[in-house]
């Protein structure tokens, strides 16, 4: 077993390698002292007639990038949605142990969903602006949480559109309907329109699966831009994606037809070192 | 948000003003079918002489005209036919005449028919009309719809039961009964003299058949030598007074004789 | 052997789909030819009678004179009042139908099932419970509302049905995309689904005007026969269609304004149509461009 | 499900709503047991099935002849519509020209929107003396199971219309991928495909059949009897109230709410047999 450096998946050369458009860091240097930002005890989760996670249990770490990877049908999605409780929306779908955001269990009966998600990002396979204008897509959701003042809407929505390197594209036509942009395009907006209502983690399902190489890699960048400044959970099925933006990797695994967690830890080690066999198998392309 | 507001605000204003709206005065008429387009007119002219009057009219049958004159529904009931004896507790008035005659297709060549013929072709007993002098053909018998009041009069004079006539077609209302008999030359069926005569006039084939030999005409109904005639009645609970009266007697004068023509009735004498 | 076989079942083949042909182009010949027949009959005994006086001016000697602008007015009033009350009831319905409570929890089964029922449910039978509900147990008499509400219940089911289709239809990703970025529901229903499902709610209003405006029975007996401009909701007015029936089977020498009517009843409808598929072409083109 | 506190008043409204919606039903039944009950209460319900002939100024109230009527002439127009209104939809799909398929579609929708006092009217005047020239009276069985086609064939094209679109393409191109002619993959894949849409435009059509009232008056009869004979005149119970509920009081009137009562009791067993069959709805 190798003997992993502390800090080695986030060197000072690294960071300051990076181009960032965000402006300073609001948090310390991620992952040198790791802190958990969401804790997550032997979470189990099934629909109605079958399980599809079971006995799931980690820490995810405040601004650091989690990729979750392994085969389909493993509970992965699941697994993400039960951060936002967007299983909610799933009727039969059952939870049993605890999901701590900041020690608090967000399963909890008083729990109110909406200021929830609204801390949590979500960012979907398929890219889903709303089918309204560009602006629209940014402002209504800031509307809906009780921002009114105009320049305040229009100076988050510039600026949640130059974060994600959109702005300089679509500044001339914010008001044509956001559905006209390309697949990468909308992928960013849609990004944009989580960072808008400026949540501290983001949640994002195969962001890169249905776009282009081109327009992936341009995600890709971006994801990789947004540590240090969010927690960001991503579920991938690219390998080599994983390895490149990742900290820290969690990979499932079926097992008596319910999905768990096989091992986790930082990217590295799970990549160059699997402490399991079937880790092992999965990421040198043997098995999956 | 605010010009939302206003024209909800209007719509309402607008609603309630529209519902709180009435006429000084009203009259509500319902009844007979077949005085329903006269009084309608009647009404009009009313409504021109007296403003702040209005009259609705609302169609059904007679004996709907009746029973609402007689639990209040209506100021005035319409009845196509004379009051029954258990009726008779109400007051009529009668407003126009109007004869029932027996018609035919055009092309039928039989010209007349007796009383006993007109009972065995409605009984079933004659169903040929070539045992009636007529070409050989199947009859189809015409009926009303059981309450009509042409009906009631129709089997009355002939003394015949509903439930003994054995009809091929039964129809609802008068222009259904001539529609049937002009698409079909064996038909035969029993309508109102004026309109039937009206639509002979214009072209549509079909004909009237004198009875007891006498000719099926709004002469002979105005002159009361046809037999099957019938009084075009408004029925009231109690004696009429204030508008309900004036609108009688405006409805029984001489000055709405062409509006009573204009329907094909016959207008009272004077 | 094997050979001829086959020959012998292209050639079955090739039959079948040689008489499959013909019988549709002969069934589509049936169809339009009724249908112009029908139309045909109508413009030759309808048409000389149109003109903008016909339109406007009130009906006059029973309907055999004069024109139909009354009775147009009553129609559009009839049909304001039964469109106001359904479309709230049913778009709400079918919004607790698709978004908050599955189509197969008790409660969702049996609103699914009365409304089932309730759209079978003949014409007569609605003008028969709307004379003695409306008309008569809540007082309103044969009324323009009478006849509003009554073609309200009659027209509610289709409107819901189809609203329910449309915006089944709204992808789910809008839905979760919504939910993720926390908006309450009815925001989410507010700013997207129900836009989104804007074109098939119009189509659903549409069946239900049409199926209200060529209303006749459930009319006769709530917003009766009075012919009169009406002066307000409460006024018994006549609908185009209770207006052709009384021309056509009551009223000697009718026929050629019945016609009339009818033509201006089957344009109404067009134009309707035509606006209503317009506005929401408009409404998609300015929302939404599906990429 | 996500309830948070925002939405519990709106999950009200639209609750409150869906309840009123469905009551419509209820009220409906209730206020026709309400106005059926005197006559209900003093013959009974089976003389409604037993008595021979209906003349109730006479106290006879037998509706049967009038129940199997109404059966006979909405079955057979379904069975004419259906395949004529396949027959249509498929037209403008595969078979008609570009330049003719819109016009034609356009029609149908029209056809579906002219008031059913119109094909009343027209079935009297002209279709009815065409079948007297053959077989008096004319007015009969056949006159309204065909009016009652055309006017619930739109019905039929139209929702078999959107069935079929709602088939996924990859079936087509998968069937002229294996060399199929048009006549098998519209028998063979399509139709099979788009069964449940095509199924549920039936009913509703059916249910339309059953419930159509002024154009089978005009063009049907009216003579009360079981029908032997397509050219038979009838009454069905639906022009049995519209002939007569304006002329009746009392025990008449009553007797017209039975009918009513019956056209219900059809109507639930048709949407039950819709639901049986495989989840079809009977509306839209």
């Amino acid at each position: 077993m190798t003997v992993i450096e502390k800090n080695v998946c986030c060197t000072p050369s690294e960071m300051s390698s990076e181009a960032f458009t965000l402006g300073p860091l609001q948090l310390g240097p991620p992952c040198c002292d790791p802190e958990p930002h969401i804790q997550i005890k032997n979470l189990s989760l099934s629909y109605a007639d079958k399980t599809a996670l079971s006995g799931v249990s980690l820490d995810i770490y405040r601004g650091c990038i989690t990729a979750l990877i392994g085969p389909s049908g493993c509970g992965k999605t699941s697994f993400l949605s039960s951060l936002n409780r967007l299983t909610d929306m799933i009727a039969g779908c059952k939870i049993k142990g605890e999901i701590l955001v900041d020690s608090v269990n967000v399963h909890a009966a008083n729990t109110d969903v909406q200021a929830l998600r609204r801390r949590i990002g979500m960012i979907f396979q398929k890219p889903n602006p709303f089918p309204l204008s560009i602006r629209r897509n940014l402002e209504m959701p800031l509307k809906e949480h009780g921002i009114r003042d105009r320049y305040v809407l229009s100076h988050r929505v510039e600026k949640a559109l130059t974060d994600v390197g959109l702005w300089d594209e679509v500044k001339d036509r914010l008001d044509s309907p956001a559905l006209a942009l390309s697949g990468g395009q909308q992928q960013r907006l849609c990004i944009a329109r989580a960072l808008v209502l400026e949540p501290e983690i983001l949640l994002m399902d195969e962001p890169c699966s249905a776009l282009d190489p081109l327009s992936s890699a341009v995600v890709e960048d971006l994801i990789k831009s947004l540590r240090g400044r969010y927690t960001v959970v991503i579920v991938t099925h690219n390998l080599a994606q994983a390895r490149r933006i990742a900290n820290y990797a969690g990979f499932f695994w079926m097992q008596e037809r319910t999905g768990t967690l096989i091992e986790f830890g930082r990217c590295q080690q799970i990549f160059e070192a699997p402490a399991h066999q079937l880790t092992a198998a999965y990421v040198s392309g043997a098995r999956g | 948000m605010f010009k939302i507001n206003q024209l909800i605000a209007s719509v309402l204003m607008l609603a309630i003003t529209s519902l709180t709206y009435a006429a000084d005065q009203k009259l509500v008429l319902t009844g007979s079918s077949t005085i329903a387009p006269l009084a309608v007119e009647l009404g009009k002219r009313f409504e021109k002489l007296n403003p702040g009057v209005r009259v609705d009219v609302q169609s059904g049958g007679s004996s709907r005209g009746v029973s609402d004159a007689r639990s209040g529904l209506a100021d005035i009931g319409m009845a196509s036919r004379a009051l029954k004896d258990e009726e008779k507790d109400l007051k009529s008035f009668t407003i126009a005449l109007d004869g029932i005659g027996v018609i035919l297709h055009k092309d039928n060549p039989v010209k007349t028919l007796t009383d006993q013929q007109v009972i065995d072709i409605y009984t079933g007993k004659i169903t040929n009309w070539r045992d009636v002098g007529g070409k050989d053909g199947r009859i189809t018998v015409v009926n009303k719809a059981e309450g009509r009041s042409t009906l009631e009069l129709f089997t009355h004079y002939y003394k015949l039961k509903n439930s003994d006539i054995k009809a091929q077609v039964v129809i609802g209302d008068n222009q259904q009964g001539i529609k049937t008999v002009a698409g079909n030359p064996g038909a035969i069926g029993y309508v109102s003299i004026g309109t039937a005569e009206f639509e002979s006039g214009n072209g549509t084939p079909i004909k009237l058949l004198p009875m007891e030999g006498v000719a099926a005409s709004v002469e002979n109904v105005r002159n009361g030598s046809f037999p099957l005639s019938r009084p075009l009645n408004l029925v009231t609970k109690y004696v009429p007074m204030g508008l309900v009266k004036q609108f009688i007697d405006f409805t029984r004068s001489k000055e709405v004789a062409d509006l009573v023509e204009a329907q094909y009735f016959v207008p009272l004498p004077h | 052997m094997d050979n001829s076989h086959q020959a012998y079942g292209q050639l079955m083949a090739w039959k079948r789909d040689h008489l499959m042909t013909l019988f549709i182009w002969l069934a589509a010949l049936m169809v339009a030819g009724a249908f112009l027949w029908l139309l045909g009959d109508l413009l030759v005994h309808g048409a000389t009678h149109l003109s903008w006086s016909f339109l406007v001016d009130a009906p006059e000697n029973a309907g055999r004179a004069g024109g139909i602008g009354s009775i147009i007015v009553s129609t559009l009033l009839i049909l304001t009042v039964a469109m106001l009350a359904a479309v709230p009831l049913g778009l709400a319905t079918a919004v607790l139908l698709t978004e908050f409570i599955s189509a197969t929890s008790r409660f969702g089964r049996l609103i699914g099932m009365s409304l089932d029922v309730l759209a079978g449910v003949p014409s007569i039978v609605f003008g028969l419970f709307g004379n003695v509900f409306f008309s008569v147990y809540l007082g309103l008499g044969f009324s323009i509302l009478s006849g509003g509400l009554t073609l309200a219940c009659m027209a509610l089911p289709i409107f819901i049905n189809t609203a329910e289709a449309g915006l089944r239809a709204v992808p789910d990703e809008w839905r979760a995309g919504a939910a993720a970025l926390g908006l309450s529901r009815g925001a989410a229903l507010l700013h997207i689904l129900i836009p989104a499902a804007a074109p098939a709610l119009t189509a659903a209003l549409l069946l239900g005007v049409g199926r209200a405006m060529a209303e006749t029975a459930a009319l006769i007996f709530t917003s009766g026969y009075v012919d009169r401009m009406p002066s307000s909701l409460m006024d018994s007015g006549r609908a185009l269609s209770v207006h052709i029936y009384d021309l056509s089977m009551n009223v000697a020498g009718g026929d050629a304004n019945a016609y009339a009517s009818a033509l201006i009843l089957i344009v109404l409808l067009m134009i309707i149509n035509g606006i209503a598929q317009s506005l929401s072409e408009k409404l998609l083109q300015r929302r939404i461009i599906t990429a | 499900m996500s309830r948070s506190r925002t939405d519990q008043p709106l999950i009200s409204v639209l609750a409150i709503s869906a309840v009123i919606a469905a009551a419509i039903l209820l009220l409906i039944l209730l206020f026709l047991l309400r106005e059926s009950w005197p006559v209900l209460n003093k013959v009974g319900i089976l003389r409604f099935f037993t008595d021979d002939g209906w003349y109730p100024l006479e106290a006879r109230f037998g509706l049967a002849p009038m129940l199997w009527a109404t059966l006979a002439v909405g079955i057979g127009a379904v069975l004419v519509a259906t395949p004529l209104g396949l027959a249509a939809t498929l037209f403008t799909r595969f078979y008609a020209p570009r330049w003719l398929a819109l016009p034609f579609q356009r029609m149908v929708a029209l056809l579906a929107g002219i008031p059913s006092v119109v094909f009343g009217l027209w079935g009297l005047t002209v279709l009815v003396p065409f079948i007297a020239a053959f077989e008096p009276p004319g007015a009969s069985l056949l006159a309204g199971i065909l009016i009652l086609t055309i006017m619930i064939l739109p019905t039929i094209a139209l929702t078999a219309d959107a069935a079929l679109a709602a088939v996924p393409e990859h079936y087509l191109r998968g069937s002229a991928a294996l060399g199929f002619s048009r006549a098998t993959t519209i028998l063979g894949v399509l139709l099979p495909a788009a069964k449940a849409g095509i199924t549920g435009g039936i009913l509703l059509a059916a249910a339309r059949a059953l419930g159509e009232t002024m154009a089978v008056l005009m063009v049907a009869g009216n003579v009360v009897q079981t029908p032997t004979s397509l050219f038979d005149p009838i009454r069905t119970l639906t022009a049995n109230i519209a002939l007569e509920m304006a002329y009746a009081t009392g025990d008449h009137r009553a007797s017209l709410f039975v009918s009513g009562l019956m056209l219900m009791g059809l109507v639930l067993v048709l949407a039950m047999s819709a639901s049986r069959l495989g989840g079809g709805r009977l509306h839209g």
